[in-house]
């Protein structure tokens, strides 16, 4: 599979902005160190080709800022607003599920949008490379299927970027672009992945254990919001948690109750909507695995009420907003688990 | 000396036009269940909001119970049907977290099910007793 | 100046605690290092810093501040503030050391906060000097020497030593408790990794972040600055950057209603949320940019302004490894026209 | 803050006898919000009223909680109190301490314990509480009902009886429905024509009646009482107020070759016409697809043939728009495809029929003028085979059947075989059957009558495979009671075909937000309680949309819907129910999870444009409910994640200071 390059990006973006088809490019932006890339909206051909960047740390889901970027604002110099052009966006394959899933909430304009999925080889967890290779990165670098770095202490390196790829894209469920006006690159298939055998292995445990692995990972929780602010499905206008009429908005966790109050709930009001795109996980400061929440309700969906991916198709009614006369009890639930055991 | 006998506190959700009336009738018949059972009306089991189930564990609930009309009976023909999937995936996450699953139930009782009303809850009293207080989803400052 | 052997390290710490709480990096299961109570058995971290910074320790997330008791009608207000004991805080950085400076400048001058007060009275820190720095370390831009920590008791980590110093009285009585399992030392090899690590950072690739432009009376220069709109542009408006920084100091006020009383407590807030001081009429600053703007001018521009020049912002680079969307202070610097030295 | 009453009832000793009423009065007092408690022996008499209504006078109270008997029984009775009182009615909770208190433990200070803890609930509910206001809005007294066929037609006249305007709406160009083909009806074999026919004149003479045929509802919109609704008049190039319907232009249409949709294609008819002689209206109908004139432009012949001048080639299709306070479902049913059924031959023989076609085959009025001849080369068949539940009952066969049992099956196959019986002595009919279910007046009688009276032959048993050979049909099946293989050479083959919903059911059920079930059968508002509602209120079900049903039980449930639409246009004003749901929608996201799971088609959405920071303007799409026909399930409220959506009467911060009360 030939790989998909910064350049053929900047030249489909500057093509588009150039041809008048779209005003400005959602994209990502090269940072100080090669693996610290930040979203960014370019406005220029010149901007993109100064700063765009797509490569092994273009992580971040760019759908969610959709949301913003194409609201019905008046009164306010928004220049993509005021022409007829559109607002380019790149979807790696992940991403395009979110971005459905935002389409199937009308939770932004699609005649607004012109998306070009892109292909992705996979993204790199900058902790795993600093695991190998040790603080004091100089640089970080692709070339093939290596990861090249520069560090200060121990020298040059090169990683297999194999040994240093992100869970949640060891774990792909899908190389599949489900929405996209234009592609670059390959599409692949949905892929039958291992992402539940981590939620099946927590499974196993004794409540007891259960407990633990939970109480001591959540209350690592700092309630930075980072999870629910990067979370493409948590785009409330206001959340319940910052909403002091709701009866549990509240800032900070004072106790073991309200972080598991809030991420029980934050799982629970995904549930369904969730496309597993893992960008909770990856934005945690304090490496909470939160994926491991989400992918539970997805799991239990896909074995209570029949597979489900959110994101897949647009207009799919969400499992909980749905049901079947003879859906299996709650109390059931646990006997079927008690089989499995 | 004897300690004192351990008296879990249950929060009984119940849609309005069965469950409600179920424990009405278990009334009308004087068929006895511990008052350890609280219940709080609702119109429908599709009403309760997984954040009601948590606030009641965190305010020193030590069971939950949700009691809905039979599926296929609902006044509003398909709130329980929510109620059924909403707490089949909360209930299971829960147990994920570690939380012991005995202390969430949900039962179908319709108006005329007085006598199931009462085995009902004579029965999660029992077992939720049996596995003390709650803990694992206690907040200390409502104890204090 | 006092040592002791590192393979003999942990006698170090069980001689303090036997005497009050310690507290130093510990590595979790996650590989990353936060601040745990010693006991036997904890293992210290080698890493560069703690995720979480040990402001936690004088300034917690959440801190209880009063409670009313409520029984029928009557209201009864009864004060939660313990009296605190004496603990330690062992292995804080140069940078973090310096952020205490920021903060006791907010908190202990007029009006005094108490809560504070109390526990930087009983807290007694003890640094350790970096000896690998990290890429997203620039606390030389503010004149910070991470080889030379302050603090109450001034550490170094030596290859098979550890050293330690005292700088103020508090350290002096700690290194006394410790003169059992100590031996006197010289500073030669103490000036040796100092030497050493002053070469370090000159090769770190922050190394020439400069901080002239910033500073106070700056205001009219950046507020307005066009940067501010793409900075911004794509920030989440999440609390990481603030809840990971050592200086953030700002917090809010709530009241808990348990169903008997009320517990009226503290906890640290984000100027970059939408909710952030929020007031009758609304809130002041109404878009994310006026929020970005304000946590940086207020580390660059409004807290030197109010404090003798000294930045609000220490260099510990945690915001750098942690925002999600890894925008940071050295960006901001950088976009608004920091110049770099070579 | 709330004034807050409490009142604690001893019901004399039903509450008292396990509660000290005393100590529960004493231990509200000290509530927060509570100014006045007391007790007393019967709260709900002339009396304990009259202590309720003072007390809010002379303690300015703004809230009520009553302590006693469940609020099943008394909650209107102290609505009504409060109401004398000058409070809103909503202002008052009922705390159940008798129901789920004193009848349900023994001992007294657990009882106590108990009421005071549920007291402190209520009045933590009632401080939450704000006056309730239903909603008001008025009846558009006309009613519409869609489906022109027996259930339709009996709704419209009901209706139309009592006063009341009410328009039907037909897609065919005439109405009568699957009745006006029916040849005769069992029990008691009279004559479908002259039964039905009667009321298709009633209609189209009665003034409240407006009939719209050949006609299909294009959109509906609004609610109970205030429907606007779309209607496509379909072009049929023929001026309705002109046409005499003398059918001089049929006879001379030299289009002669157009299937026969009314004998189900087993004649032909031309591209001018008039279905059957008896339609309702008496217009005739040019089929565009068929005509010359419409097609290339070359004809004209019923134009030079039209003394009335009624034809017009020109004629485009004409929307209607109306408004409505009901609407009546009456789409009825169709039988199902053979075409899937190749074990029956169906498809591959003339001589295999369904049951409609044996309809026609032995209607006067038919394709063969009434004598049973098969199809494929006019012969009188000698052996009949009838085949019941094709496609009935049929668990396994999803695909092409249906799960369901047809229910009109057994009576008219055994019709069938009794009037072949009847008619032709000399043939020899045997029915197939898996079970016989006649449960119904006469009925089984009916049934028996054909077996022991005219000796139809009734075998248990399935036909696995019927083969054409020759111009015989091989009829293999097997006898489950004699436990043999049977093989009959029959001569023409009837299918009782299942029956499903007519097609046209689906689209209209999104039209009207209604629920259908996973057959597309409307779903009843209750299935016992309320069978003649949809859960969308003010949409009525008539007939066979419903369920399969036959015509004694299509006309009594077509009464039933017209004595519903009936109750519904005669009040002036709906009065609503306040305890609904409403979106905040400062909050709301426009993210349809409530609207997906409200059974009643409440939630619609809007844009509209909210202040922003900066003196901007932000437009959003935002929920709407409808408080007119929200039923206040809350389901929306659960769905939603924002909590934009909530309800009245039993709001979220209303249950949880409940919650809290209890858990305190």
């Amino acid at each position: 599979m030939q790989k998909i390059t910064t350049e053929q990006l900047i030249e489909k973006a500057a093509e588009l902005m150039n041809e008048g088809k779209v005003a400005s490019v959602l994209g990502w932006e090269k940072g100080e160190f090669g693996y610290d890339v930040t979203p960014g909206i370019f406005g220029s051909v010149d901007e993109l080709k100064a700063k765009f960047v797509y490569g092994d740390f273009s992580a971040a889901n760019l759908s969610k800022y959709l949301v913003k970027k194409t609201e019905m604002v008046q009164g306010q110099a928004l220049v993509f607003l005021k022409t007829e052009r559109k607002i380019l966006i790149f979807l790696k394959p992940c991403d395009s599920y979110s971005f459905n899933q935002l389409l199937t909430e009308h939770r932004f304009d699609r005649e607004k949008v012109y998306a070009v999925g892109v292909q992705c080889d996979g993204m790199v967890d900058i902790e795993k490379v600093k695991k190998i290779a040790g603080d004091g990165l100089l640089s970080v670098d692709t070339s093939g299927n290596d990861v090249v770095v520069k560090t200060l202490y121990n020298g040059d390196m090169k990683i297999a970027k194999a040994d240093v790829l992100a869970e949640r894209c060891v774990n792909c469920k899908s190389k599949k672009h489900v929405a996209y006006d234009e592609l670059l690159g390959e599409t692949g298939e949905v892929i039958d992945s291992n992402r539940f055998d981590e939620v099946e292995r927590i499974e196993k445990m004794t409540p007891d254990e259960r407990f633990a692995f939970w109480q001591n990972e959540l209350s690592k929780c700092i309630r930075c919001n980072a999870c629910r602010d990067a979370c493409p499905a948590c785009t409330c206008e206001k959340c319940v948690f910052d909403n002091p009429k709701s009866g549990v908005e509240n800032k900070s966790p004072a106790n073991s109750f309200e972080e598991k109050l809030f991420h029980i709930i934050r799982a629970y009001h995904v549930a369904g909507r969730c496309t597993d795109c893992g960008e909770c996980s990856r934005v945690c400061p304090q490496n909470i695995p939160l994926h491991l929440l989400n992918r539970k309700f997805i799991k239990d969906i896909n074995e209570f009420y029949g597979d489900y991916q959110a994101g897949a198709e647009v207009g799919s009614r969400a499992p909980l907003v749905d049901y079947t006369v003879n859906d299996v009890e709650p109390g059931e639930v646990f006997d079927r688990g008690d089989e499995n055991a | 000396m004897q300690m004192k006998e351990y008296k879990p506190l249950i929060v009984a959700f119940c849609c309005n036009w069965c469950s409600y009336a179920g424990a009405d009738l278990a009334g009308n018949n004087r068929l006895n269940y511990p008052a350890e059972v609280k219940i709080i009306r609702v119109p429908c089991s599709c009403r309760v909001n997984p954040m009601f189930i948590l606030r009641a564990f965190q305010r020193g609930a030590d069971g939950v119970i949700i009691c809905g009309c039979h599926p296929g009976d609902c006044h509003y023909t398909s709130g329980n049907y929510y109620t059924r999937r909403r707490m089949a995936t909360l209930f299971s996450m829960l147990d994920y977290l570690g939380i012991e699953k005995e202390r969430t139930r949900v039962e179908w009782v319709s108006a005329a099910e007085g006598a199931k009303f009462a085995a009902t809850m004579n029965d999660f009293v029992k077992t939720v007793a049996s596995l003390g207080e709650n803990k694992r989803l206690e907040d200390l400052r409502c104890k204090r | 100046m006092r040592k002791i052997a590192l393979e003999n390290i942990d006698m170090l710490f069980s001689a303090i605690s036997d005497k009050m709480s310690l507290f130093l990096p510990v590595d979790q299961n996650d590989g990353k290092a936060a601040y745990t109570k010693w006991e036997e058995g904890k293992k210290w971290s080698c890493a560069l810093n703690t995720v979480k910074s040990p402001k936690d320790f004088f300034f917690p997330q959440t801190e209880d501040m009063m409670e009313f008791k409520v029984d029928g009608k009557n209201i009864e207000v009864i004060d939660t503030r313990k009296a605190s004991e004496d603990f330690v805080v062992f292995g804080v950085r140069a940078c973090d050391v310096r952020a205490f400076d920021i903060l006791d400048r907010v908190f202990l001058t007029d009006p005094c906060d108490s809560y504070y007060a109390t526990k930087r009275e009983h807290g007694i820190i003890v640094s350790l000097a970096c000896t690998r720095p990290s890429e997203t370390c620039f606390c030389t831009a503010f004149g910070i020497d991470p080889s030379n920590p302050k603090a109450d008791v001034s550490a170094w980590k030596t290859e098979k030593e550890l050293y330690m110093q005292s700088n103020t009285e508090k350290g002096e009585k700690l290194l006394k408790v410790l003169a059992d399992v100590t031996d006197e030392a010289d500073e030669e090899k103490v000036n040796e990794q100092k030497e050493q690590i002053s070469s370090i950072m000159k090769r770190l690739p922050l190394a020439g972040l400069d901080t002239s432009e910033f500073g106070g009376g700056k205001t009219d220069e950046f507020f307005h600055s066009p940067a501010w709109d793409e900075l911004s542009e794509t920030c989440l408006g999440c609390g990481t950057c603030t809840f990971v920084c050592p200086t953030c100091q700002c917090y809010d006020i709530k009241d808990f209603n348990t169903g008997k009383g009320i517990i009226r407590y503290r906890c640290w807030d984000s100027c970059m949320y939408s909710e952030f001081t929020r007031m009758a009429h609304g809130n002041n600053r109404n878009s994310q940019k006026e929020r970005f703007r304000q946590r940086f001018m207020h580390k660059l521009v409004y807290y030197p302004e109010n404090n003798e020049g000294i930045f609000g912002c220490v260099g510990c680079g945690r915001c750098l490894s942690r925002c999600p969307i890894s925008m940071n202070i050295v960006k901001v610097m950088k976009a608004l026209g920091g110049k770099e030295n070579e | 803050m709330q004034r807050i009453g409490v009142f604690v009832c001893w019901c004399g000793s039903n509450i008292a006898g396990t509660v000290d009423v005393k100590a529960v009065a004493e231990a509200l007092k000290n509530e927060p919000g509570v100014v006045f408690s007391t007790d007393y022996q019967y709260m709900c008499s002339q009396a304990g009223q009259d202590l309720i209504k003072n007390a809010v006078k002379e303690h300015n109270l703004t809230g009520i909680v009553v302590c006693s008997c469940s609020p099943r029984m008394h909650e209107a009775t102290f609505r009504k109190t409060a109401s004398a009182a000058g409070l809103n009615p909503y202002m008052v909770e009922i705390a159940n301490i008798r129901e789920q208190c004193s009848w349900v433990h023994k001992e007294m200070p657990l009882g106590t314990q108990k009421a005071i803890i549920l007291g402190k609930a209520a009045v933590a509910k009632v401080n939450l509480n704000t006056p309730l206001t239903p909603g008001e809005s008025p009846v558009t007294k006309r009613a519409l009902v869609i489906g022109g066929g027996i259930a339709g037609i009996q709704t419209a006249l009901d209706i139309a009886d009592a006063g009341f305007p009410v328009d039907i709406v037909e897609k065919k160009p005439t109405i009568g429905g699957k009745m006006a083909q029916l040849d005769k009806t069992f029990p008691t074999l009279d004559c479908a024509a002259c039964i039905l026919t009667p009321k298709m004149v009633d209609v189209a003479q009665n003034e409240n009646i407006r009939i719209f045929s050949y006609s299909e509802v294009e959109a509906v919109k609004g609610f109970v009482g205030n429907f606007e609704v779309k209607i496509k008049k379909k072009a049929r190039f023929v001026d309705e107020t002109k046409c005499t319907g003398c059918g001089a232009c049929i006879e001379k249409c030299p289009q002669k070759k157009v299937p026969n949709e009314f004998n189900l294609g087993m004649d032909t008819r031309r591209a001018i016409y008039i279905p059957f002689a008896q339609a309702v209206p008496k217009v005739a109908t040019i089929d565009p697809d068929y005509c010359n004139m419409l097609k290339n432009g070359k004809c004209g012949v019923c134009t030079k043939f039209c003394a009335a001048g009624a034809i017009d080639y020109k004629q485009k299709d004409e929307m209607i728009e109306e408004k409505y306070g009901a609407i009546v479902v009456a789409t009825g049913f169709e039988p199902i495809s053979m075409d899937k059924f190749d074990e029956f031959a169906y498809s591959q023989s003339k001589d295999v029929i369904t049951s409609l076609e044996f309809e026609r085959l032995t209607n006067a009025a038919g394709p063969t003028a009434g004598k049973l001849l098969r199809p494929s080369d006019g012969k009188h068949p000698e052996k009949i085979v009838f085949v019941q539940c094709v496609g009935s009952r049929c668990s396994a066969c999803a695909e092409k059947g249906k799960e369901y049992c047809s229910k009109i099956c057994c009576m008219y196959t055994a019709k069938h075989a009794m009037l072949t019986r009847d008619k032709y002595p000399d043939t020899e009919v045997t029915v197939f059957y898996i079970d016989v279910r006649t449960p119904g007046k006469n009925f089984d009688e009916f049934q028996r009558r054909a077996v022991e009276e005219y000796g139809v032959n009734y075998i248990k048993g399935m036909v696995g495979k019927i083969t054409p050979e020759g111009d015989k049909l091989k009829v293999r099946g097997s006898d489950l009671i004699a436990n043999k293989q049977i093989k009959i050479d029959a001569d023409l083959v009837v299918l009782a075909a299942a029956i499903e919903p007519d097609k046209s059911a689906r689209p209209l059920a999104t039209m009207l937000t209604a629920s259908m079930d996973t057959n597309d059968f409307f779903t009843e508002a209750h299935p016992k309680l309320r069978p003649v509602e949809s859960p969308t209120a003010g949409v009525f079900l008539s007939g066979t949309c419903q369920g399969p049903k036959d015509i004694p039980e299509t006309v009594s449930q077509a009464g039933a819907a017209a004595s519903k639409v009936i109750g519904l246009l005669q009040k002036d004003k709906l009065v609503g129910n306040p305890c609904v749901a409403s979106s905040d929608q400062l909050m709301c996201n426009g993210c349809s999870s409530c609207e997906r799971v409200c059974p009643y088609g409440a939630i619609s959405y809007e844009d509209k444009d909210f202040p922003g920071p900066n003196r901007t303007t932000k437009t959003r799409r935002v929920a709407v409910v409808n408080p007119a026909v929200c039923q206040g399930c809350g389901a929306c409220t659960v769905a939603c994640p924002s909590g934009a959506m909530d309800l009245s009467g039993f709001k979220n911060t209303q249950i949880m200071a409940e919650v809290d009360a209890i858990c305190k």
